[in-house]
């Protein structure tokens, strides 16, 4: 189960979905708004989604988590548009029977989330400069894309 | 050559560098490569294809997907999720 | 921080200790009573814990976790009393500027956590059975002391 | 033999068979290990010491640690948290 949403994910009872009896173990992993990113002071940020294909591939992750652990259940949702400092920008939940398997395959998620699904990440600044993340390093001589 | 038509859709750094989020456009070419060389020379799009991925009608695909007319092109710059 | 409590988990706002603009993960581990242990059918089950060395000894679990992993903060909460099938009995929240770090160091605190604390935990089965958890292996020739 | 004092609190397992939460008591044992050996042979507590641990005054101790009067003493069956 995974969803993108363009309002606030404290506002979603994400973990209602997991209510199952065999359950023994719950692992969540939430990724919030850091006030700094490699150096800089963080204002806010805006994210920006390829719908169609971040949910295929977020269902493909999810299944590959409950296919490779030994979990009962594992979802997954995501921000787009406008956060500051502090909100939730990503949530990654796992039930298991046994809490091991729960660990592993939340990280499974959520690392894939980052590396997998079509999303960017524009920060602001504090100085009024903004940046695309991970643009910069990949443009040739670093942030000049931002100008 | 014949020409063929392409929906392209821009996102974050590509949205902006073009001005827009999705455009319509013929052209000559054959894979996702030549479509983007062509685009990257017309805009000066600072991203290389060794930094993007391409999506052709919703699913990643190789550069060198022969291209179909009516195609749905996304070019995918670096992603950073979470 | 460490807390026990006789009173629901749910009902606590944990996660709002939490707040620093500097956090960017979060992980929390919480552990369910399953409705089944080892073959048997659970019905419900009975913390007690010895409070005064449970608090001691959490603490220097959490200390331990500051100190070895890069994180913000660290927290535990466990249940005393009686407990059904599905609740809450025991949380660990762990906030860092980076997801690695916040879980590893949870998976310490509920590995520690769960070898390490004086609480007993007794279950009574379907059957009209009772055991206490991890008794039965140690006593001479097993369920003996249940009768 | 000089008598000494103690205050054993009793939990899970243990509080059952003693049938009591906190017992006062004056003993000769020594150690800790010795003060369980009468506990044991009094009660029948079929937990051994290799499966239990000891707590004097809210610490974690030794078995061989030797007794005060007036010592808080608990004997901490295997635990089973979280």
């Amino acid at each position: 189960m995974f969803e993108l949403s363009a309002t606030p994910l404290e506002a979603i009872d994400l973990k209602s979905r997991f209510a199952d009896v065999r359950a023994g173990g719950y692992v969540t992993f939430e990724g919030w708004v850091r006030n700094h990113n490699e150096g800089r002071e963080v204002l806010r940020l805006e994210y920006e989604a390829y719908e169609q294909l971040c949910l295929e591939e977020a269902s493909r992750i999810i299944a590959e988590a409950e296919e490779r652990f030994d979990i009962i259940q594992a979802a997954c949702a995501h921000r787009t548009g406008t956060l500051e400092i502090g909100d939730m920008a990503v949530w990654v939940g796992v039930s298991a029977e046994h809490r091991g398997p729960a660990f592993d395959a939340c990280r499974y998620v959520i690392d894939n989330v980052k590396v997998r699904l079509p999303i960017w990440k524009k920060e602001y600044y504090t100085d009024g400069d903004s940046d695309w993340v991970n643009c910069e390093q990949c443009a040739v001589h670093g942030h000049a894309h931002g100008a | 050559m014949q020409k063929k038509t392409f929906n392209i859709h821009y996102f974050a750094i590509l949205r902006e560098q073009r001005g827009c989020s999705v455009e319509t456009l013929e052209s000559a070419a054959v894979t996702a490569a030549d479509l983007y060389a062509e685009l990257q020379a017309a805009h000066g799009f600072e991203l290389g294809t060794e930094s993007l991925k391409v999506a052709i009608n919703d699913a990643f695909c190789d550069w060198g997907t022969p291209l179909q007319t009516g195609d749905a092109i996304v070019f995918i710059p670096p992603v950073a999720g979470g």
